[in-house]
């Protein structure tokens, strides 16, 4: 074969982007990059994506410690990932409708989820917090991947419609190995859907790493699908917000859909039931520790002359929200299993007949007692 | 009034509905130019355009799931499956997603989306194209399942399924879609919960759904003639089951046999027979039987009339349930 | 004899499994180093390496279709589905594949394939982590469903599925995980098809699986107390049914009541209902009752408790079932 | 945002292989291109590519006219796609383990299928018409893309034995659309499973256009996964038999998996119960009756010195193939619906009881005649 062989290479092969490195505009010391430098720096902007990084990172780890007291079933944190969630949601219009998965908590904040609806679906009162069209932001969805198609659907329909509303879908690495992703990002490519997907890759799907996950790098595949897709450091507020503005507004004025992977990490276990320690190290971790978005950003605050004064009211607003979120957690209480049966179907069902079975019966035990 | 067969009056249901509501869009593999493979979305794209009727990606999973978005944006989607065999992909958007969005939004979230589905066997396919899977949705709570089987129901029952606000996956026979009748185009919409009796008896109740309707109805004309009185009831819906018009039908003639091209096994048989037992124990002179496809996969086309329920076996199981406990006859 | 938790029953089943034959191998998500979410599989990776036990990229159609092509290339894979909620993105694979494989081949072809897969409430998990969708399965002719209540039965039951040539789905009861109980792990392999009676009784007959197997003997418990003389039956074979032992059990107490926690509208109940009812007609003082969960889905954690059928609401439903006809007692 | 347009220009947009051409050894008018003569050009080899398609392009002829005949129910012809089928498999060593999809029947042909086997489904006296280990060659996968993940299973399995049988799938350029297939791109280029994914793109899904199927050419995709990729003139069976050569040696060799998206058409409906003409234009079947595979390479043959007497011989055992065909058609008999009842299960199973009711009606009936 040897003679064909350079006749015959593949058209293609994977290295699409070989030596590259993500988009960055902090550097691991809270230094401006050129890239950062040469981008307008907003230090009202790089004020309030700190101050909602700090906000999210007081709830996340409340709810943390309200799940070791008993006060919630379950919680996943989204710590170490602010910077990709702040810096990306604050960067799209009020009216932008997004399908999170469900570690997207910077996000619903920011979106102005109160923490008591954040936390009703992990105290196991509610399979879903809050009302998806009051804040444009849809239910978690647990099933992984399932949001992406959902996405479509949406951007299709704003599509139909004429609007000028951007449908963004958040989903990990791991859900990016779904069908349901790839057939997403399919019909974006194929109906030039005005939806832009961001993928947190924290580098774990629970003990599952990237490398396990994915042959080349979702930003490589997604390109190859009709993305236009962006690669950012998702731990640096900055990039992220800069990369999601310029990823949003292109959608919204008709350059087709896009995808924005952010290089992240997820600090704490898969979820509050998790012990990472089984399947990664501390070297990683530390490694990574030194990279969080906060500190990085502080940094960079510091050198804008934002003075300790700021901070410190910033870090007691971050305080008292841990306080309230303590408060509207423990005020959450369960629904009563009668009411549900109506809830089932909008029209008339005789499911609702269930219902007087259920309350008889529980006469009955009660009456017993 | 209107001379249509089955699947025309089902593309006249969508006619209309699109007609009345602008927020209805069709939805699939091949429903746009083409017209389906059944032609029953025939015509849609020249009147309605191909903004509210078009081709997708072949991708189930894909089709379910975009509805779904599109509902939740205020469409009212409707979905063509090719063939009942290749809904499975999207099992999980339908099961996970579909079903339990309302209760998950303790009501806030309605999904009006309609999923039709061709099901059935009896027009000699390969593998794949005459699954009659509808127990896994009638088991499926925050679904309803509608089963048509003539066509001025097909029109108002598509029409209603189109209106209602909850999601429903919409079987049609697709071996009964060339048969005609007439259609009513003003009926009011038909309820999406009531059996309907198209025929009383004495002895014995035939309960049956979509392409199955036809021989039950066929097997009661028999039985007729050999002087046995014979009822048939009309499904309709598969989820909910109009419990209460089944009890009172099998109250008055005590016995009751349920066919379907299903398996038996889990096949909506099952749940009747067990509802009506727990409703008329006293009144039935022999246990509810079942006549359905054998617990096989669906076998190849040639031997798929040997397959299905037919007159005869249907004829075979009233009798028995005539004998009951009399002479042992084994069907 | 060892005395392990079920869930640690079920890890030796598969390690004397994966020593006895080289050809079995584990995949799944997180099923090599973590040892799998409930660490059912904890340990095989140290002892078989990661060319046996494998974690997969996160896709379930994934996991059984290339476990499927492994079976056609001569393994015999065990999948493990991370949580019952999370197994339909590979229903088509199960149920237009690996079920209807080997009727396709004429019995060529054989896919000696387990997917494992913990089912079932109570554990206070959010939605998707409490289904019970073993009907789904039991439906569907090409796939055998087992689902097993207690640690020694666990071992037995997935020696003996991983060693039949058949598709095996398998439930583990997850809130039972940490029951223990004393494993013979020189036990034969259980019959994949046959139910055990675990206690017997005059007046009326339980028939449960899996968690709710644990209710029913409680029950059934408290029902002795007041006089009541129940037996407990435990299906562990959902498909095939053992018909014969439960006609057999019904016939001397002439009453039954089965528990599940599935919905109970096409639940494995309505089929053991109508074939317990069309076996023991005449013997029958009582229809068939069912307990299971509401037909909703599955409700927040913080009400589970409500929904599922505890003991209470078995017994209601046994006097009920003694009392039928008589005082009209609601259930 | 125009500063930060270029500096935040997306890393990747699809245009990844602007204006390339499909692989091409052969033009329209059979002239060697200079890749071709470049390739040593193997007359031998190209007698053998032509006698097959002859070949699979009368039984296929005959298939479509006993259908028409009633003798079949349904046929979904392959006529135009030879090439991209004989060219392929022919490369293949016999080990090599194929799933097919549904229209492949001269790769059955290639490996030795009788006519009989082949029609054995789409006459329904069989769901599957050969035993898929005697060949090499899996049946049919109606159920669209699902083969592509039991291959991703054979090629690990394979792997996992430390053999050396590279596992190829075969799919249409619908059918990629399907989670199944692309969940298969991410295993095989994840776990580098030694698999050839090979794409016959024949512009059509039914109704459908490959404009409504995918944002970009499948290669491209294929190759965001991971995929070595190779884009050819799937009508060209000599550069498609010397490029599959080059990827399943490639494969064999430990270079990770591949894909070969073969540019073909479709000559005839998608099936006998298609109309095509309702949406596609006689211009279109025109142009691509220009370009048949079989005239092509008939082109290159003549000019290769292989007298008439070859043809003729060719034809003639073309002719006795279709009528080898229409005879084995003909003696497929149903199977009796008893015997399956003990086909389902490999252990015990009470189906088996249902045979005896089964029987027992059958008798019944029978006897009332
Ligand atoms: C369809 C499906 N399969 C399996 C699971 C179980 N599960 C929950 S989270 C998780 C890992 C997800 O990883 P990734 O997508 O990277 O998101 P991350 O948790 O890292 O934010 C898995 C396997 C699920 N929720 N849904
Ligand atoms: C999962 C699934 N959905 C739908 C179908 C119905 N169907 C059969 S062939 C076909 C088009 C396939 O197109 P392509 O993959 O390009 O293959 P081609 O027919 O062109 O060879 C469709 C939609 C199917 N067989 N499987
Ligand atoms: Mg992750
Ligand atoms: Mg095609």
């Amino acid at each position: 074969m040897s003679r064909t062989t350079e006749l015959l290479a593949p058209e293609l092969t994977p290295e699409l982007t070989p030596e590259l490195s993500p988009i960055r505009f902090i550097d691991a010391d809270g230094e401006l990059t050129p890239a950062g430098r040469q981008h307008r720096f907003d230090v009202d902007l790089a004020r309030d994506l700190y101050r909602d990084m700090v906000l999210a990172r007081a709830l996340d780890r409340e709810a943390v410690s309200l799940q070791r007291q008993g006060e919630l079933g379950l919680w996943l944190q989204c710590e170490g990932q602010e910077a990709a969630q702040v810096g990306s949601v604050k960067a799209l219009a009020d009216r932008d409708h997004i399908f999170p998965s469900y570690r997207e908590h910077a996000v619903g904040l920011v979106r102005g989820l109160t923490p008591g609806e954040l936390l009703a679906q992990w105290r196991g009162v509610a399979h879903a917090g809050w009302d998806p069209f009051e804040h444009n932001l849809h239910f978690y969805s647990l099933v992984l991947g399932t949001q992406a198609l959902h996405a479509a659907g949406y951007a299709l329909g704003c599509r139909l419609e004429g609007s000028d509303v951007v449908t963004v879908a958040y989903f990990g690495d791991g859900a990016a190995s779904q069908g349901d992703v790839n057939e997403a990002f399919n019909w974006a490519a194929t109906m030039e859907l005005p939806l832009l997907f961001i993928c947190q890759n924290n580098q774990w799907a629970i003990s599952t790493p990237t490398s396990k996950q994915s042959g080349t790098p979702l930003h490589q595949r997604a390109a190859g699908f009709g993305l236009r897709s962006w690669w950012v450091d998702g731990n640096d507020a900055l990039a992220m917000h800069a990369v999601t503005r310029e990823a949003v507004e292109s959608v919204r004025a008709g350059q087709g859909p896009a995808l924005i992977e952010a290089e992240t990490y997820r600090i704490g276990g898969h979820s509050t039931s998790d012990d990472p320690k089984r399947y990664r190290t501390p070297d990683e971790l530390e490694a990574w520790t030194h990279r969080d978005p906060i500190r990085r950003l502080r940094r960079v605050l510091e050198r804008g002359r934002v003075d300790d004064a700021w901070f410190a009211e910033t870090d007691a607003a971050a305080a008292a929200l841990a306080v309230r979120t303590r408060e509207e957690c423990k005020a959450l209480a369960a629904p009563d299993l009668a009411d549900l049966f109506a809830e089932v179907y909008a029209d008339p069902h005789p499911v609702e007949r269930e219902r007087s079975e259920y309350e008889a019966f529980v006469r009955l035990v009660e009456g017993e007692r | 009034m209107v001379v249509a067969t089955l699947g025309k009056a089902l593309n006249l249901a969508m006619r209309d509905a699109m007609r009345a509501d602008d927020r209805v869009v069709v939805l699939g593999e091949d429903v746009g130019v083409l017209g389906g493979v059944f032609r029953v979305t025939d015509g849609l794209t020249d009147e309605f355009g191909p903004r509210r009727v078009f081709d997708t990606p072949l991708a189930e999973s894909g089709i379910v799931g975009t509805a779904i978005g599109l509902a939740l944006r205020g469409f009212r989607p409707v979905c063509e499956i090719q063939f009942d065999g290749f809904v499975y992909p999207a099992f999980d958007q339908i099961v996970s997603q579909l079903a339990k969005m309302r209760a998950r939004s303790r009501g806030r979230v309605a999904l009006p989306l309609v999923i039709r589905i061709p099901a059935g066997g009896g027009i000699g396919a390969v593998e794949h194209h005459s699954e009659s899977n509808e127990a896994y949705f009638a088991h499926t709570a925050g679904l309803r399942v509608v089963s048509c089987s003539n066509p001025p129901d097909a029109y108002r029952l598509l029409r209603s399924a189109i209106e209602s606000n909850d999601p429903v996956v919409f079987f049609e026979p697709k071996r009964r879609y060339w048969d005609k009748g007439e259609v009513d185009l003003d009926a009011r919409p038909a309820a999406l919960d009531r059996a309907l009796v198209l025929r009383t008896g004495r002895d014995c109740t035939l309960i049956a759904h979509g392409p199955s309707v036809k021989v039950a109805l066929a097997a009661a004309e028999a039985a007729h003639e050999d002087g046995v009185s014979v009822g048939v009831v009309d499904l309709r819906s598969l989820a909910p089951l109009d419990v209460d018009t089944l009890r009172r039908c099998v109250a008055q003639t005590g016995r009751a046999v349920v066919v379907h091209e299903a398996s038996t096994f889990l096949g909506i048989g099952a749940e009747i027979a067990a509802a009506v037992t727990e409703g008329c124990f006293f009144e039935l002179k022999a246990p509810v039987l079942r006549v359905g496809g054998y617990n096989l996969p669906y076998p190849p086309a040639k031997v798929e009339e040997e397959f299905l329920p037919g007159v005869d076996r249907v004829l075979a199981a009233i009798d028995h349930s005539i004998n009951f406990g009399r002479t042992p006859v084994d069907v």
